[in-house]
């Protein structure tokens, strides 16, 4: 059988989180130095179920329910990653990643540089980010770009099951810290074919999620569907960017030499999101190539907002549909 | 080796499980006082069983239950004036019925609406926090500014068993004991955070242990029992005022409910444990003192839920009735005063 | 006597500490409710000596020397900010604020909009932040990129004693949180006229440093100067943003209008920095002007390093020219 | 009111200030033992007045003095094996002496060269945190994964009495405790965090009591007696390597120099207390235990001293005649596997 161009053994169909849990699961399983740790994540299953059933399976030593600290937990996943284990940390939400920013900033982050490679993190922080579920405060951040602008960290975003399972392979393989943010909001929302055997997929590499050539739209995670369903009836290229950084600038020069024009669609509040950094890249390597304004269409300057207006927030497809429009016109 | 420091921790029941009060330990109180513990649980509970229908209905959103901590809360709450402020967590509904926040607000936050959070006039309540634990040094702060203003008041500051694991409890707790903040840090230890029970949460024996970390008196009370929690209470606002310092209290209650709406405790939790702890939920007890006193009747009970009810229907009611938030508030109330590109933003959003 | 267009009564010679304390003790003493909170700021003067003397005149109810706690002083500050105080804390290096990031995003720069104007934060946190002092590890920071991303938060960022004065005195009679980045490197490098008296400056606007017509570069803080001295001999308008967030799109787009070029300088690693964010601001509003690529000359995708080679992670003037010669080739 | 939970804080001493043992307390050590901890002192003293001069001269930079600590720090460091890992903040140039580190990395470290920090294989000293207290969590991980493979190791975590008021430092030895992590946490109690005493850092009478907040054992120690810390430490190692869970020690010390050679700290501390503990710092009563057991003369230490410069000079001399860092370096170490970017940055950087 063959699934995206590779040989497989056999395909089923899964959500984003039983994809994930799949692949804890085999790298649990693959190799002995994975260890999952967090609130929650074991006898509870973790608050979004990703990973129920590992701690039956693996044992209290490999799936580890710890007391409510997140600063402790990245602490101690950083000494456990430096000691030669690959602890994988679940953060509730990405709300809560920001207690333990200094051990990701400071520590993480820097702990082969600081140490000129006598030590180093090879540590995964999985949170799920974004609107879309209807949760409270503080639930619902997409805060990606303070995580990019960190020399020494990769941040990965899947965007579907097959994607989730194979960048997750990776990440808990990568010698690095790894941030990997998983849309809470696409959790259930779709079924896939899955590969059923072990994946990796490789950090650093956008996929052409539509192929197109009149509109390069840049998209990740959640927002890329919405991206996709603004630009039916175009002719546009849509690049799923997946590893946010490094984030993969070759396929995106290529696809503006192609297009003229570039639309980036993203979920956080515009001023200093990720899609300025690449804004910036293409206004600086590719603005002979442009014909048109290069637009970000983001979230407004202001805290996401609760249940009650968090679809007022992210980009609507008609927010989405005029900012291509816009571009368009030229 | 010598000894250089010995401490003793205590824990305070003044009425047990069977309604009898340690005349030791039992303060004078009017009977109006009984009369109103018992009342505000009937109402926060009322409340609380609305808000988990309401929640079932899909008319508000996620809902962490109070139910079994009637007395942690309340009994504290009301150890406090109006003019005194208080700072919560998530799982307060007691608390802020105890203190008269109207209803209908504390229901609009539940359905996602920030104007549920916009404290109105002559109440200090701030809004819930959500990331556990982070709103205790604001009242350390907020305890440290009364200082500062000369102003004989305090702060009750709630948050739980787990929240007591997280760094900055430590550092509210400490910086306030270094400037006896007048606050009183109120950990409602229900026994559970999520899925992790209050023995993996820490090693030490008692969250109350902890004031001496801090050079703050410190005591373990029953939390189910409305009498203790409020001495305990009263007596530590009292001290915060005359100048004493900040108090940790544990209130040793039980979450009886799953952990919110969003929760099944049965994945993690024995039934038999949740039953055992259901025998000494709050009401049962206080129930038995007051018969004993010639307070309580089936017809005095029947009256008080029944006008809890009503306060309740009217609240859902009205929360209901008001117009949905406007978009263009996300916005407004970023700031102060907007910049161009906030202006320009808020148009786009209808304001 | 008159200074910069303006009526004053006195200008006295004084470096950036100086001006800062000044306006520390001018503010303390026109409005009781400021209080100057943080570590080693009373007795010891703090650090940088910045607070000297202010304890002697305004005793230790007013300037508090606090325990070792960046997350319990920004979270007592953000209480006692609510009870109705304006708190200025300091933070001794930027590399320390990360401890105490969930206070400043999660409730400093939310409490406004989580009570719907029932409670507000008007708290200033001043800190010390970039290369320059040859100081240990995390005492070199320029992560201003992450503060810009988090609505309710102004960001603000002198370039001398006169506008470090102004400006902090705003900041302080501002009702919402203010993070006020001191660049050390000029603390006591420059000595310049400076009122005597309190003076405001606003924020929210940017100051032309120097007009010019070829070519805006756009810098801020310690890299101005730097971005000044790489300019000598081209016709450029150089541009001292000021205030980081919000930051002054007319002015900007005004002399991208007149120039075509623009050229940002950054202290800050390049991904994710400010400078994409003006760039892509850019890249949006004055496309059609723009005669070049908009380039961003900033640090590299690394940890800044300690003091043998901090020299070499901030763009050179070398480095610098040829941005300007890159752009003004077009 | 009951009595749930009491506590006793102890103090340990085994030399007082003349010289002379407790016997109740004296560990059985042999001779050579007694050498090691007056031949590191001095190696250590002679290092950290080296590191003083090559400062004022320019040839390193901001440097924090060990001065009074000595004991506390190699006392502590030689109760722990080559194969145990240490986590340590940036004021324990006493502790890389006495494991072995080389010299001249860690002159290399403080002329601001990050290679210094390049621990060499067979030792597990982690680089030093700067930011006060964030590496505690870091011990308790290290711990645990010990525990995770079997390894019958212990970890030394070192910081301040500064460091103590931090919620890192809470989480991570609450952490600790719950997974009876093999972990010695050594707080450096040395008076001061800089311009802010002890006293005013903490309400807490002693930071030896918070161990009890993590349910784990705690003790003082007097930090001037290096027998007494060689003692607890080894006492808490050998606990935490045989699964008996983690140990906070506070040594009790004092910084004799200023916070750091920027600091000026006649500021803001008075000169008597200055002198007081001069009188106590720990060369002296080990110099008097060991004469009267026949272990000093003044030709025996003046040998040691000697000893000591010597090699203090080769280190020094050996870090300065390094070639200087690459810049390439600098984004070279950033990640294993750099990215395009950066692989274009690094050529731009000489790579
Ligand atoms: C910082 C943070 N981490 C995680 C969560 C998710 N969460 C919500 S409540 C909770 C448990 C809180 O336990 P406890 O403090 O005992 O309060 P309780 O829920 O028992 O009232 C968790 C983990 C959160 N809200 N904030
Ligand atoms: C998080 C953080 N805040 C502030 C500083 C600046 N600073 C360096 S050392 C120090 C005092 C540390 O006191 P203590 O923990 O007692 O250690 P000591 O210096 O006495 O060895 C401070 C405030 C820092 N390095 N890290
Ligand atoms: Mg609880
Ligand atoms: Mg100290």
């Amino acid at each position: 059988m063959t699934h995206k161009g590779k040989d497989v053994m056999a395909l089923i169909k899964q959500n984003m989180v039983q994809a994930i849990n799949a692949a804890l699961s085999q790298e649990l399983e693959r190799d002995p130095d994975v260890v999952i740790i967090g609130e929650d994540v074991g006898r509870d299953g973790g608050v979004f179920r990703v990973s129920e059933g590992l701690l039956d399976r693996f044992g209290p030593k490999r799936v580890i329910d710890t007391p409510l600290a997140e600063l402790g937990i990245v602490g101690a996943a950083v000494g456990m990653a430096s000691y030669g284990l690959r602890p994988v940390v679940e953060i509730q939400f990405m709300g809560f990643i920001y207690a333990a920013l200094e051990q990701v900033f400071s520590h993480a982050s820097r702990m082969r540089s600081r140490s000129r490679g006598a030590f180093t993190c090879p540590l995964v922080i999985r949170t799920p980010y974004g609107i879309g579920i209807k949760a409270p405060e503080l639930h619902s951040e997409s805060s990606e770009a303070l995580f990019c602008h960190m020399p020494g960290l990769k941040v990965v975003m899947p965007s579907s099951p097959y994607n989730a399972k194979g960048l997750l392979a990776s990440a808990i393989r990568d010698d690095d810290p790894v941030l990997f943010l998983e849309p809470s909001r696409l959790y259930r929302a779709i079924k896939a074919d899955v590969p059923d055997e072990p994946y990796t997929l490789p950090i650093g590499k956008a996929e052409i999620f539509q192929e197109g050539k009149d509109l390069t739209i840049v998209a990740w995670g959640a927002m890329l569907h919405k991206a996709a369903e603004a630009a039916e009836g175009l002719d546009a290229e849509i690049i799923d960017l997946l590893t946010l950084k490094p984030y993969d600038e070759e396929t995106i020069l290529n696809s503006i030499k192609k297009t003229g024009r570039l639309v980036i669609v993203e979920e956080a509040t515009r001023i200093g999101g990720l899609g300025a950094e690449i804004s910036a890249f293409a206004a600086e390597e590719a603005i002979g190539y442009l014909a048109a304004p290069i637009v970000r269409c983001a979230g407004p300057e202001a805290v996401v907002p609760m249940a009650r207006l968090e679809d007022e927030f992210r980009p609507s497809t008609e927010r989405i549909r005029k900012a291509y429009e816009r571009v368009m016109a030229y | 080796m010598t000894t250089i420091d010995r401490f003793e921790i205590k824990r305070l029941q003044v009425i047990d499980e069977s309604g009898n009060a340690d005349p030791s330990v039992l303060p004078s109180l009017p009977d109006s006082m009984y009369k109103k513990f018992f009342e505000t649980i009937v109402l926060a509970r009322a409340f609380n069983s609305r808000a988990l229908s309401l929640q079932r209905e899909g008319r508000i959103g996620t809902y962490p239950s109070i139910l079994g901590q009637e007395a942690s809360q309340i009994g504290s709450a009301l150890a406090f004036d109006a003019a005194d402020w208080f700072v919560s967590s998530f799982r307060e509904s007691g608390v802020f019925v105890a203190m008269g926040y109207p209803m209908p607000l504390l229901l609009r936050y539940w359905m996602g609406d920030e104007r549920g959070m916009q404290c109105p006039e002559g109440l200090h309540i701030y809004p819930m926090a959500v990331p556990v634990s982070s709103q205790i040094p604001h009242a350390t702060g907020i305890g440290m500014a009364m200082t500062y203003r000369g102003d004989k008041k305090a702060v009750a500051a709630y948050f739980g068993d787990g929240a007591s694991s997280r760094g900055d409890f430590h550092e509210g707790l400490n910086i306030a004991g270094v400037f006896k903040a007048p606050v009183v840090f109120l950990c409602q230890n229900n026994q559970w955070a999520i899925s992790v029970p209050r023995s993996r949460q820490t090693a030490a024996n008692t969250i109350a242990q902890r004031a001496y970390s801090y050079g703050m008196e410190g005591i373990q009370v029953d939390g189910n029992d409305v009498v203790a929690v409020y001495k305990a209470a009263s007596e530590a606002a009292a001290r915060a005022k005359a100048g004493g310092g900040p108090t940790l209290i544990e209130c040793h209650t039980y979450r009886l409910d799953d952990h919110t709406t969003s929760d099944d405790a049965s994945r993690y939790r024995d039934k038999n444990e949740v039953a055992d702890w259901q025998k000494r939920e709050p009401l049962i007890r206080l129930r038995l003192f007051m018969e004993k006193k010639g307070l309580w009747t089936q017809t005095y009970e029947d009256g008080v839920t029944n006008k809890a009810l009503e306060q309740v229907d009217k609240a859902v009611a009205e929360a209901e009735a008001l117009a949905p938030p406007l978009t263009a508030d996300i916005i407004r109330y970023t700031n102060k005063e907007l910049s161009p590109r906030q202006l320009k933003e808020l148009k786009e959003h209808g304001g």
